[in-house]
């Protein structure tokens, strides 16, 4: 193999064998990150299952235009760092940058998006956990509080994690800069990109759940 | 290269296809058809974009068993949660003295 | 070996520096073990505390010793640190970190800096939920029930929960680690089939630690920020459900009991086929019922919550599901049994150890299916009868386990023999203790007696007295052990490598190892448990009769 | 047969005694599974020690293993299935019961009978009738239980739950509240009176007003502000007011004061003439707040609730 071996850690007989328990463990982590969105799911769908009329009003109060804008930010920019990871594969540097800075990017436009979202919410009294009036137009107010208490919850996780990822795509253009071991940067771009997969599929489920099922 | 380009048009056909769903406004069938749109998409992405389709049998085991291990949460959850006693939601302030309606008074009396 | 009391070089302890800095910024798996022994030791001492303080306030009806308040936190603190600080990462952080890549032949874990990274996470996770319970303190009891961990209760408990959430990431990171490390870094010939069963159950528990942890995380994130900012989720008054929030703790807890019982099973496999100079009975079904413990354990939870307005028709169906689990467990309790049955035995300390854990595991056993029978649970459900059950299995069980397996590789972690007359002492002496300790608590909790009651009626009063008396019997058996260990480090005897004569790979290396474990990158060539063989190991030193 | 073997341990509702059955004979198939493996290790341990050289012959059959395993699964799922009996049949309320409501708030029990009576902490039912409890809690989960009838069921916070009991025969037991609910748990119990159905006649009839007014206490309790510095765990350094009346009170003039009913009157209209010992005098007066009516129905609340859960041991 013409990789040098600086890439290969000690405790590792050969780099296939790194690789593989590089690429698993990853999955493993992304497996418990799958859970942990996957336990919140369940709870909107118990409160969803028990307020089903405050959920669809509270669904109708969101502005699906910039929820379906940002969903297809979201996509692109996946597309984008999907490319990202074959430039680096083929050791296209000045690609990979682009294409990595085009994710940055895109990541960053959806989260302008999200806080203009959440302002527009302010506005419109409609943040119940801070100490001003909630304002719901239906019948059920009690209900439409803990619609809006969901919807925080669920997409300022998520945003979290976007903001994490957009911290490994900025890492991941330096490296891509700097990486001496094209072998070592195939993979972290590969962890990287998956982990922005991940996220991208927790969006994918949050947007319908939120914006549209009216 | 061209599959991720076809996979990302795919993306935002299902996109579009899952606006419309919802702009229906059919209640129930919604979620199931908005569900499973969104189920497509992720796999899509998954297979694609995270190419676990040229991974290893436990890569896509892991994948696929945080789906499944959710089935059991959703799935011994609800056989509480739709199987309540439906008499039994109390008014969401119970007050001092319980509301002597139908329920409350005593049958045997 | 040329003096008796020189330990072989290079090894782990004396070789990679000395300094604290050195042993702080290990990545050395054998080192990370001792990290962790050394701060789950201080946890147990310090939930120990809360314990014998509870014991004490428990003599007497009146509450006179504590306040109210006092004793509330007191159980809470003792049940934090005792499931999340001490038995979660008893074994597998300790042991199981030691000895995983030894048994299966690797040079460390797949991931070493990362699991330095957990201890770190679980050390400040931990301090912080200390200095939470210290500084305000937390009357939660373990479980947090919502709507009183989130609206009701005073002191510091958004903190306390954030610890515990933080803690919660070191569990992940190391079952990711176990996981990764048992499937990619087994060495040559070391097929699944070969594994130690101690392997089988980390591995288990590594696959437990990785599916149920994220969910008591999120859902500790959201009774915190119910509390800390006051987005209402499981809040009644929004209309959100109580019940949901035991439902997702359960969903971890339950599985997590069996995070502090698996490993435990498996230190104690390994224990009952060397004193006995035995291959296990029935291996591929050990192995096979640790998996369906692990598996069928994520569908019981719901046992927890017969009373608590949950649907009769889950109720059923997690009864039912509870009966089922256990018989992969008594599946495990008769192989050991049978293990012994034309053995060659010797009771050893770690013997000692272990045939206590199968008495007392069989007993917290028998009785977690009286309350997984529906109607028992109706009346025993929240009151000691379910706190006698359980120190059965974590004490009794667990934490003869962690002792038994302490014992028996003590001589390979520093490389050199404790006090055997000592060894044996202290275990009768916890044995005694803790049945003294517990058993009236099955008596009067099946008469009545509620859990988490600062004050109780006098007729409970001599039941109690006795469970206090042997407690303190308990604390005089604990410190035994520490003692004997301890002294064993400074004027043990060298071990030899391989004292009691054990198969696995980790007897091939030195004691104790060198820092990458194996001179020579071990290829195996035969079975687990390979004691009939004319060339298996024999021990090198005189055993006791 | 069962049933009058489970008399031993005293249950004097059906339900109980079915639950004794089932738990005498699970208990006694348990000792026989102990007993047996303990011989069987100690047996082993000994016959088998290192040395004595008799440990060669067969090995053991695998199909015993598996036999037993079954076996042992059939016993167990006999078991599941005769405690799932029992535990539907008691969550299935018959018709024809006398209801009552419970509503359980930190940390008292309130009872109302169907007749308009109430009580606090001490409930009281006629025998040989099935009594159904309907629980609702005001803020966290508690639970309702008296070992006596075996019987346990939740309160849970925005919605009712509900359990039946049919009592045997007249007689006191003690309710618990099994739940953990915060600082006063332990002390959150109370009674059962189980009265023949003519004593429980006259009891309804003869209710003196005393428990409403008291009932109406506990509320003033809270919502004047009183509980937010006498209940324990308040920041305000305020002595505890629940097992108060009628005991001796140290005041810091040196005097010692029985807490009769013109006490706690000037204590809580004139708190500076008696400052309690080792407290700070920061109470402010409720002479303008507080009707006379109201005044009697919080001193008929603190001499209750003395009565009742204060003090320990008299049931
Ligand atoms: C390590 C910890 C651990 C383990 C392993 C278990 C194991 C089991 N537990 Fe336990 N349990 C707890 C820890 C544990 N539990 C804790 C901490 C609580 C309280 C939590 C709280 O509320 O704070 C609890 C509470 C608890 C409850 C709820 C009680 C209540 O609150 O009302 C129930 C109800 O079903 C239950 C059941 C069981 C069952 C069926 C098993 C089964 O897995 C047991 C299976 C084992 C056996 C059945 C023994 C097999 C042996 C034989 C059959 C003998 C064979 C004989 C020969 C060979 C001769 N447990
Ligand atoms: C691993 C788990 C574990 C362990 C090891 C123990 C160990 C012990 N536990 Fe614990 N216990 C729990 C887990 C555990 N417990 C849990 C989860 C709960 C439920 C909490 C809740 O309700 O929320 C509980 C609850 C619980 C209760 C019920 C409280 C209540 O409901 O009101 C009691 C009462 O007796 C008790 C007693 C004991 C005793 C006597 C020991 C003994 O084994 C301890 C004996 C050891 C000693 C006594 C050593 C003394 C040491 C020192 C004095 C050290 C000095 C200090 C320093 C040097 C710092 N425990
Ligand atoms: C701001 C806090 C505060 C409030 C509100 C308050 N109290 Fe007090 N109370 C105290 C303090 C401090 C004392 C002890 C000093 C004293 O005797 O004045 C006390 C003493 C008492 C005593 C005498 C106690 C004894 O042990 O002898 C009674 C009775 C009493 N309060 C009743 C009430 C009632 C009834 C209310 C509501 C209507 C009330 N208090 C509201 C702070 C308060
Ligand atoms: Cu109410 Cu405990
Ligand atoms: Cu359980």
């Amino acid at each position: 193999m013409s990789e040098r071996p600086e890439a290969l850690r000690f405790q590792f007989e050969d780099l296939d064998q790194q690789r593989a328990a590089d690429e698993f463990g990853m999955w493993v982590f992304l497996l418990t990150e799958v859970l942990f969105f996957g336990a919140l799911f369940l709870v909107y769908a118990v409160a969803r299952w028990n307020h089903p009329e405050a959920f669809i009003d509270g669904s109708h109060l969101l502005n699906a235009t910039l929820g379906t804008v940002n969903t297809a930010i979201l996509l692109t920019s996946s597309l984008a760092i999907a490319v990202a990871d074959l430039a680096v594969r083929e050791d296209a540097r000045r690609l990979a940058r682009w294409m990595l800075s085009a994710t940055l990017l895109l990541g960053l436009a959806f989260l302008a998006v999200k806080g203009y979202e959440y302002l527009l919410e302010y506005r419109h009294h409609r943040v119940p956990f801070l100490d001003r009036p909630f304002e719901w137009p239906g019948p059920d107010a009690r209900e439409g509080r803990l619609f809006f208490n969901l919807y925080f919850a669920m997409t300022g996780l998520h945003a979290l994690h976007l903001v994490v990822g957009c911290g490994l795509v900025c890492a991941m253009l330096w490296l891509n800069e700097r990486s001496r071991l094209p072998a070592r940067l195939t993979a972290q771009v590969r962890a990287a990109g998956l982990y922005w997969h991940f996220v991208d599929v927790v969006w994918v489920f949050l947007f319908p759940l939120l914006y549209l099922v009216r | 290269m061209r599959a991720l380009l076809l996979t990302f048009a795919a993306l935002l056909a299902l996109l579009a296809l899952t606006v419309w769903i919802g702009s229906l406004e059919l209640g129930r069938v919604t979620i199931a058809l908005s569900l499973g749109v969104a189920f497509l998409k992720a796999a899509l992405i998954v297979t694609v974009f995270m190419h676990l389709r040229d991974a290893g049998t436990m890569i896509r085991i892991a994948a696929l068993g945080g789906f499944l291990w959710l089935g059991v949460l959703f799935w011994l959850t609800f056989g509480d949660v739709a199987r309540r006693d439906a008499g039994a939601d109390a008014p969401l302030e119970p007050t001092l003295v319980p509301p002597r309606d139908g329920k409350s008074s005593g049958s045997g009396e | 070996m040329a003096d008796r009391d020189t330990l072989p070089r290079p090894n782990y302890l004396l070789d990679g520096g000395t300094t604290l800095k050195r042993w702080l910024l290990t990545t050395d798996h054998k080192r990370v073990a001792w990290l962790y022994m050394v701060s789950i030791t201080f946890f147990f001492l310090l939930g120990s505390a809360a314990a014998l303080l509870m014991r004490l306030e428990l003599l007497t009806p009146e509450g006179d010793l504590l306040t109210a308040e006092m004793y509330n936190r007191m159980f809470s603190l003792h049940g934090i640190i005792m499931v999340w600080f001490f038995l979660v990462p008893a074994i597998p952080a300790t042991l199981g970190n030691f000895l995983i890549p030894l048994m299966i032949g690797a040079k460390d874990l797949a991931f070493p800096r990362l699991n330095l990274l957990s201890w770190y996470i679980y050390a400040f996770g931990a301090a912080f939920t200390v200095w939470a319970t210290v500084a305000g303190g937390v009357d939660t009891g373990w479980t947090f029930y919502t709507p009183l961990s989130s609206m009701f209760a005073n002191g510091n408990v958004s903190a306390a929960i954030l610890g515990v959430f933080i803690v919660g990431f070191s569990s992940i990171l190391t079952g990711i680690n176990f996981i990764v490390t048992v499937h990619r870094m087994r060495a040559p010939g070391m097929t699944w089939f070969r594994l130690p069963l101690f392997v089988w159950a980390n591995y288990a528990t590594a696959i437990i630690m990785v599916l149920a942890t994220p969910v008591l995380a999120i859902t500790l994130l959201l009774v915190f920020v119910e509390r800390a900012f006051g987005i209402g989720i499981f809040d009644p008054a929004l209309g959100g459900d109580p019940l949901l929030f035991q439902h997702l703790f359960w969903f971890y807890s339950h599985p997590a009991v069996y995070i502090m019982i698996l490993p435990g099973m498996g230190v104690v496999s390994e224990l009952v086929a060397c004193f006995a100079r035995k291959r296990v009975f029935g291996y591929g079904l050990m192995a096979g019922s640790i998996l369906a413990i692990a598996f069928l354990g994520f569908l019981v939870w719901g046992h927890h919550m017969f009373v608590s307005g949950q649907a009769a028709y889950a109720g059923l169906m997690f009864g039912l599901l509870s009966f089922l689990v256990a018989v992969p467990s008594a599946i495990k309790v008769f192989n050991w049994t049978a293990t012994l049955f034309r053995g060659s035995i010797v009771l050893e300390t770690g013997m000692l150890y272990a045939l206590g854990f199968i008495g007392l595991f069989t007993i917290g056993g028998l009785t977690g299916l009286m309350l997984a029978s529906m109607a028992i649970d109706v009346h025993v459900h929240d009151t000691y009868f379910v706190v006698a059950h359980f120190h059965y299995i974590m004490v009794g069980g667990m934490v003869m386990a962690y002792l038994g397996g302490l014992h028996f590789w003590w001589p390979k972690l520093t490389g050199r023999l404790y006090n055997e007359f000592w060894g044996r002492f202290s275990a009768v002496a916890i044995f005694v203790g803790f049945n003294l300790t517990f058993f009236p608590q099955f008596i009067m909790g099946y008469q009545g007696m509620p859990r988490r009651y600062h004050s109780y009626t006098p007729e409970y009063e001599p039941w109690h007295v006795l469970s206090s008396a042997g407690a303190v019997l308990l604390a005089i058996g604990y410190f035994l052990p520490l003692l004997n260990l301890g002294w064993s480090m400074l004027r043990g005897r060298a071990a030899g490598d391989n004292p009691w004569g054990a198969t696995g790979l980790e007897w091939r290396t030195t004691s104790p190892p060198p820092p990458h474990n194996f001179r020579n990158p071990p290829v195996v060539q035969r079975e687990a448990y390979d004691y009939g063989s004319d060339d298996a190991p024999v021990p090198d030193r005189e055993m006791p009769r | 047969m069962l049933e009058s073997l489970a008399d031993i341990l005293g249950a004097v509702t059906d339900f109980g005694a079915r639950v004794d059955a089932l738990f005498l004979v699970m208990l006694a198939a348990s000792l026989i599974l102990v007993a047996a493996l303990v011989a069987l290790v100690v047996g082993f341990c000994v016959r088998y020690r290192r040395g004595r050289g008799d440990h060669a012959g067969p090995r053991l059959d695998h199909r015993l293993e598996y036999g037993w395993s079954l076996a042992l699964l059939a016993v167990f799922l006999g078991f599941f299935a005769w405690g799932a009996w029992v535990y539907v049949d008691q969550q299935r309320v018959p018709d024809g019961t006398l209801q009552i409501r419970a509503v359980a708030k930190q940390w008292m029990w309130k009872f109302h009978h169907p007749g308009g009576q109430r009580e606090i902490n001490h409930l009281h039912v006629p025998a040989g009738r099935p009594v159904e409890i309907v629980l609702a809690s005001e803020d966290v989960i508690h639970s309702f239980y008296v070992p006596a009838f075996r019987l346990k069921q939740d309160a849970v916070p925005g919605r009712y739950t509900r359990t039946w009991f049919e009592a045997d025969a007249p007689g006191v037991h003690r309710l618990f509240c099994a739940e953990y609910c915060g600082t006063q748990h332990s002390r959150m119990r109370g009674t059962v009176t189980v009265l023949s159905p003519d004593e429980y006649a006259q009891w309804l009839a003869e209710r003196t007003p005393d428990e409403g007014l008291a009932e109406a206490g506990a509320r003033l309790y809270s919502a004047l502000g009183c509980s937010g510095c006498h209940e324990p765990g308040s920041q305000v350094h305020a002595p505890g007011l629940r097992d108060l009346y009628g005991r001796p009170v140290a005041l810091a003039s040196g005097e010692t004061v029985i807490a009769d009913e013109a006490y706690l009157r000037d204590a809580i209209l004139l708190p500076e003439k008696h400052v309690v010992a080792g407290f700070d005098p920061v109470m402010p007066s409720f002479s303008t707040q507080i009707e006379e009516a109201d005044l009697m129905r919080l001193i008929a609340w603190l001499r209750a609730e003395s009565r009742a859960g204060g003090n320990d041991g008299r049931p």
